[in-house]
């Protein structure tokens, strides 16, 4: 496989291609637009389709309707319009149909601004909308994480029959790296004999609902539902561990965020101070198990965000109140500095010692 | 090779987001490990334009650039403004003195004045300023060959410009050439 | 004996959730009758509202999505677009089509989504309990507006497929009603006529069905049809809005 | 052409006993049987007076509910 | 005062009423909808205005309106109708604009069903919607709270300029029970002078925005934001600790939930095991410091929920590993009887012991 | 000397962030004059979009209310009910008014809203960098429509005047440009008018006025200019299509 | 006095829900705690209706019955097969004898049988069978009096429904009447 | 009467050199001034032969940018 230069935004979409989706409905909005704009150039060439719906609450019906009719379907937004697509995300994972949700983050609340940030973790994280559902969110840090994950996404949502969130933010999006497109890792998957494309008068018909009105009913198919979560989370958990076997003070940080945080571990290193990474790849589930590896070590726990600290709740959770736990943020935009995050880390740690 | 990290800066329109994107290009197929950032903004149509490319032999970690670029491809007087102070010490700075009038005012750094502009006229094509400056720039650092380039020139700007190879060959070529006998400062 | 009259094959043999003398079942029949006529169950894919017809992927015999309040043009244009080969419905309400999902229904027209729109308008929320709906009648009492809807707080009923008509790539737009025999008869025309337009590949195409909501409304079903005949009809005239060119 | 003569069945546990069907009956034959209650609590339709039928299927027509078939005789 | 016997959703209405709340802007869904009904009979007769909107989209965008305009302002849904609101109150938040949202919950995720659940706690304590913004969230258990929390909200939602959210479900909004309408605790409020009202000739003109462009302008007011949630969190976090003095295990719940165990806890006592619940008033803040107030005497804590277990986040972070955790929940509208929350309890002193 | 032509009061001293020759900051302008002429820029509240317009706040000398995207006509509505009267407006692009929001202009109509909207139909989603909007001409390219609008994917262009004027509650409905002179004073007649509607508490008002978008289009000002007037007249035809009875 | 716990049940239409609030009213009346709960469901239209209505002189837990009922008022067929286990042992068990024609099984309970319907006929208004099944609880249990009962009724149904208190009161005192003379079981 | 003579005032810092002015000016006498730059960094349209202008307005009126005063010599 020869290495190509892509801008995230359309590695995303290349990537999604080539784990066979043939079909995007979505909204322009800033700054992901680059990956429908790529689905508009590319789908029609495959014999897929690309539809720029009337809205974002559009696009994750028609995602809804296509997913239920078994094709693989891909739709994505940012930030504010992802907002919207709550309670569409809630009848997918209700109605167990798979598809791939890509979230380009960019300043809230509100329209905020068009800058990355971070501080969509809770809507992505614990499900923005009604309901006892979860779903996978995997957060890649790379342009080339991010083409593999989105291929690993659309295998894990027809395996389990769950929508999944590709959470990057504005920089991943906009940011030119090499990527290779490898084959993705293969999965058994399930036949969607469950998928409303006409009977045929072949067999009895098929039906796609969330509605359940019988409370046992419900209640059963919550707990359905739950049983998958835990399935997902004891086999789905990404997570790196970075330079943690002797780790005084252990950083925790997601997505691109983690990249500049990699950066200030070198140089901390480079004064003496060690400093390791967890680095947490699917954010739901969350690698809290990663918490049970830090060694002895370890002081304390830096959370960095780019936002006023989201991620902190998973942290300290997964903590347990083992720790000090401390958390370092920039938001709007603003990106944490390796400098900031340093002297921060020597901050704390000369507060513990 | 620690890791050279590049701001390219100028006017919407005058190149500096494919300057960088075929520099990151070359990289790679050098098989180096590149980023290429775009600074996108509320100013989307004209006004500022630029972009961080790094350069490494080891993964990247933050492709952002903050105070601590390695060399900086300088289009216009406002970049010169907001990026003079973004260079690190005995960084190089090359400036398109076409366009911009004044001296850069730091004496810790390496500054080049190439009248890209000018050049760029003299070959009949105002646009291949940036190549001038990029040819210039790749003599300096020596970070890929100027036919590394070339073959980058391909691949960001497809084969509807493949004709414009010799004009933005001999711009790089000649861009090169200033830098060598520019003696900088 | 020959059958004048016998189920059709369109519909399961489930019994509705519906109210006596509620509309719906016999909107639910004409659709089935047409599904069967045309052979088309076997391709066909319905997309159920939210509204008291939520139910009606209980009741139609072919594959059948439950949408969203007032999304289901979107969830249609979704299995649409990937499978073009099938026949895509939609089942929907008023207060699921003319307010919650107006930009839906008018952008799936606007599109010209080959789907088929079967749109029972009652002049009010069924399922929630009479409440208010965009095409309640001015005085008509809702549960949301109990003194009757009022025209400087709440505007005229609004005509949907007046307003849909005006979109070019709406193919078919008539309005019917099932008030009685002959209507019902006529209705079951249109309905035909606007699956054809599908089939034809000519476009979007909707039905307006005036129906009935005794339970809301308080009225016998009997009344409830008189109500329809002698309120309705004259604020929501019955009639072709649009057919495809060369379309019968 | 002699008189056409119909048969209509009712699958009476599916009435809901709302009489729309008795409205349209161009020869008034059916009613609602409040002596009996159906599965479902209601009072069902019924045909009093089968001769009288002249198959029209309007009961049929107009019935929400899947309640009623007719025939005709050849 | 007198007492009167009202329906939860009926005294919703009018201790909002009562708190000088003339607009109501909503959509109809069940388990609520005898709020927005009782709000169109009793505005009029006081000159406000009850208005139905043509969605939940359509209802929150019109309170952001209203709020803009400096009035007092209402509006009510149920689970997927507030996932729907979400984008609109990222915005409210953003924009620093009071008002007072309900949520009378039902089953989940998607359509679900009408019964009463507790299945939307991530999305009214986390924000469903985009961006770093918190909103206090009241979950009341009885109707007489459910008016007082009213009546508090809109006074806090006007003091710190923010949205509040009322957090109820299916079976408050049903039952009835006795109230009485106290006048309001008085908060001294500062005057709306930032209110779209028209200038009037005499002013500038006002701003209702959330929009920052410029990276730093948005982080500043992201921290600004930020200062105000913690100051919520110093002064407003509500809770209750009942026959906590001496108990060895700690249930925690809130809204109709506690009142079960409540039951639960007199019969564990009556049979001599010493049972305590800790209740949160306010879902946000969470009251982690009634956790700090927990005697020597627990040995696990008990979160008894509604749902699948979402406020137990909150209840592990409160809790920093100190104590055993256990969880026991009914969903889909299935409530949770007091023998099973007994026999949960036994089970795990059973085991701690 | 004498002034024929100077700032309006209705307008801030900010200049705009609008490209060079973009048309927005004539009706801008417009609808600055108007609020001005008619003295009523003390009691206007100005409901921005999501847009190319979104920082209209920051040009209208009146208080002004940013809305999310599509859903200015509820905001406006929020704030026409509070302070019934204030003379409440919305400023909205196609995209905002004709994709997402087209439900909360539909109903906004319906109801008989007494807000004034100015609808800029530029055919383009301009802010985000030249999408296809409902509005963009079969043929014409956008970023999402790489090769052109093609009817068989996306429909015909959407009508919003015409739909809207099916609406018995928009009293006044009117399609104006701003390309040449003529045109343009025209245009503040026809915005004077929908101010005045509001003022006569008659119902809903809007004026869609088709405008440029030089950037988007790849086209000089100039050139926009006459690429308006040659291919979206045509389709988009100019013209009173309602107005209040005894209106002017 | 515990929390006495009723379940009201019946076809909806026979006025249950109603007659639960009047009862829930009465209590509070007489300044004790109470709570009406109804159970509203999928059928919301005809069907099944049934509420519970708490009592007590301590604040109301769980406003929920489940198989602690302490006393039932039984409107039809049903809501006995549903509720004739939710009754404790020694509770109440009251039945519209009228429509449900056939016995209850349990012998741990106090079951009377009162033909409302019949008695509600006589009294010319099939409608206040319910009220006649009140009369009776109120007479067997002594939680409030009939005058307390008949003030919650102008409450609960309002001014306009004020010139049918006589007939109602009627119902109250007949349904008392016959729970006196009625033995249970 | 007097032929009218008109007074036309650029703002000229807010000129974006879109050109507009240049196409309606019924007279011509508006063009882009190339030979300089404004703050905003474009070239600003320029009368040139203000005895000409008829205070029309037209350049004004389409103007986007607030940029042009007329005036008229009573
Ligand atoms: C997002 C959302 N909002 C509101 C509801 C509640 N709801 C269910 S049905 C309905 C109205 C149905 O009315 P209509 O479409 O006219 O159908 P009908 O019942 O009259 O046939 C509403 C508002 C919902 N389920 N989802
Ligand atoms: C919910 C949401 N979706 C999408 C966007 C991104 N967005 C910003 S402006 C815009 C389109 C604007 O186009 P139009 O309304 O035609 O205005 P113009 O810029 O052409 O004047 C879009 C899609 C957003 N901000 N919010
Ligand atoms: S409520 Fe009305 S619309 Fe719904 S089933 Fe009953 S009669 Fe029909
Ligand atoms: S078929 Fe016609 S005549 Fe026969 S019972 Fe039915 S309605 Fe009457
Ligand atoms: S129309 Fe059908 S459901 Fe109604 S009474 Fe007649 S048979 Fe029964
Ligand atoms: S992008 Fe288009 S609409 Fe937006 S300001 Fe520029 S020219 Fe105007
Ligand atoms: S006022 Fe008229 S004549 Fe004078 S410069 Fe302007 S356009 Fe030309
Ligand atoms: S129209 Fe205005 S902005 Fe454009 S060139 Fe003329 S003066 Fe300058
Ligand atoms: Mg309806
Ligand atoms: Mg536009």
């Amino acid at each position: 496989m020869t290495k190509v230069l892509m801008k995230g935004n359309e590695a995303l979409g290349a990537a999604a291609i080539k784990a066979g989706c043939k079909y995007f409905f979505g909204y322009p909005i800033t700054p992901q637009s680059e990956l429908p704009e790529f689905m508009a150039r590319e789908l029609p060439k495959i014999g897929g389709v690309f539809l720029q719906a009337e809205s974002e609450i559009a696009a994750i019906n028609m995602v809804y309707g296509a997913a239920g009719a078994g094709e693989r379907v891909l739709t994505s937004s940012s930030s504010l319009g992802i907002a919207l697509k709550q309670e569409g995300i809630s009848y997918i994972a209700g109605a167990e149909l798979p598809c791939v949700i890509i979230n380009i983050s960019r300043g809230g609340p509100g329209l905020g601004n068009i800058q990355p940030s971070q501080s969509d973790y809770f809507m992505v994280t614990r499900g923005g909308g009604n309901g006892d559902y979860r779903h996978p969110a995997y957060a890649p840090a790379t342009v080339q994480e991010a083409v593999d994950l989105t291929m690993e996404a659309f295998n894990v949502a027809d395996y389990y029959r769950t929508p999944v969130i590709i959470q990057g933010d504005g920089m991943l999006g906009q940011m030119m790296e090499p990527v290779e497109f490898n084959e993705p890792k293969k999965r058994d998957l399930p036949p969607k004999d469950w998928a409303t494309k006409g009977t045929g008068g072949k067999r009895e018909p098929n039906i796609v609902t969330s509605l359940l009105l019988a409370t046992q009913d419900l209640e059963d198919h919550n707990w359905k539902l739950d049983r998958k979560y835990k399935e997902i989370e004891k086999n789905e958990v990404m997570y790196e561990m970075y330079r943690m076997e002797d780790a005084e003070i252990v950083l925790v940080a997601y997505g691109t965020t983690s990249r500049i945080v990699k950066n200030a571990i070198e140089t901390l290193r480079e004064e003496g101070i060690k400093a390791g990474l967890i680095r947490p790849i699917t954010i739901w589930p969350y690698p809290s198990k990663a918490f049970d590896e830090i060694p002895d070590s370890a002081k304390a726990i830096l959370t960095v965000e780019m936002s006023t600290g989201q991620m902190l709740d998973d942290v300290k959770i997964a903590n347990e109140g083992r720790l000090p736990v401390y958390f370092y943020g920039r938001t709007g935009g603003m990106v944490p500095t390796p400098d900031a995050v340093i002297a921060k880390a020597k901050e704390i740690l000369g507060g513990v010692e | 090779m620690a890791t050279e990290k590049v701001i390219m800066a100028g006017f919407g329109g005058q190149g500096i987001m494919s300057a960088g994107q075929l520099l990151a290009y070359a990289g790679m197929l050098k098989d180096k490990e590149v980023s290429w950032l775009p600074s996108y903004g509320p100013e989307m149509r004209g006004g500022a334009a630029n972009c961080a490319v790094m350069i490494s032999d080891s993964p990247i970690g933050s492709p952002i650039i903050i105070n601590d670029a390695t060399s900086a491809i300088i289009m216009n007087l406002p970049s010169l403004d907001k990026f003079e102070n973004s260079v690190v010490e005995d960084g190089v700075l090359i400036v398109n003195s076409s366009l911009v009038k004044r001296k850069v005012s730091r004496d810790d750094i390496r500054v080049y004045y190439i009248k890209a502009t000018d050049i760029a006229n003299e070959l009949g094509n105002s646009r291949v300023a940036n190549m001038v400056l990029l040819g210039a720039y790749i003599e300096i650092t020596k970070i890929v060959g100027i036919d590394t380039a070339l073959e980058a020139f391909k691949k960001v700007y497809g084969p509807s410009k493949e004709h414009l190879l010799p004009l933005n060959k001999k711009a790089l070529e000649i861009g090169a050439a200033e830098a060598r006998q520019t003696n900088f400062k | 004996m020959a059958v004048v009259f016998g189920r059709t094959k369109g519909l399961t043999e489930k019994q509705t959730h519906y109210c006596p003398g509620c509309t719906h079942g016999i909107i639910h029949r004409l659709v089935g009758e047409v599904l069967e006529e045309l052979d088309i169950l076997g391709k066909a894919i319905g997309v159920a509202p939210v509204g008291c017809s939520v139910f009606a992927y209980e009741y139609f015999n072919c594959d059948m999505h439950e949408a969203a309040h007032g999304r289901a043009p979107a969830v249609a244009t979704g299995i649409k677009r990937v499978l073009p080969e099938s026949v895509v419905f939609t089942y929907q309400g008023d207060g699921d089509l003319a307010a919650i999902g107006t930009a839906e229904i008018v952008h799936a027209a606007h599109r010209g989504e080959k789907i088929t729109t079967i749109f029972v308008n009652n002049t009010i929320y069924g399922m929630t309990g009479g409440q208010m709906a965009p095409t309640t009648l001015i005085g008509q009492k809702a549960t949301t507006a109990p003194e009757g809807r009022k025209e400087e707080l709440a505007g005229k009923p609004i005509k949907m497929s007046e307003l849909l008509a005006t979109i070019d790539g709406a193919a078919f737009v008539e309005r019917v009603s099932v008030h009685n025999v002959a209507n019902i008869r006529k209705a079951k025309k249109a309905i035909k006529g606007a699956f054809e337009t599908q089939l034809a590949g000519a476009g979007f195409s909707i039905v307006e069905v005036l129906s009935t909501c005794p339970t809301n409304w308080g009225l016998t079903p009997p009344r409830a049809m008189k109500w329809l005949e002698e309120n309705m009809i004259p604020y929501y005239p019955l009639g072709n809005l649009r057919r495809p060119e060369g379309g019968k | 052409m002699a008189k056409i003569k119909g048969k209509v069945t009712f699958d009476e546990d599916r009435c809901k006993g709302c009489e729309l069907c008795v409205t349209v009956c161009p020869v008034k034959i059916i009613k609602m049987d409040k002596s009996r209650m159906n599965a479902k609590g209601y009072h069902p339709a019924t045909i009093y007076e089968m001769d009288k039928c002249i198959a029209c299927a309007n009961c049929a027509t107009i019935c929400p509910d899947l309640v009623i078939t007719v025939e005709k005789e050849d």
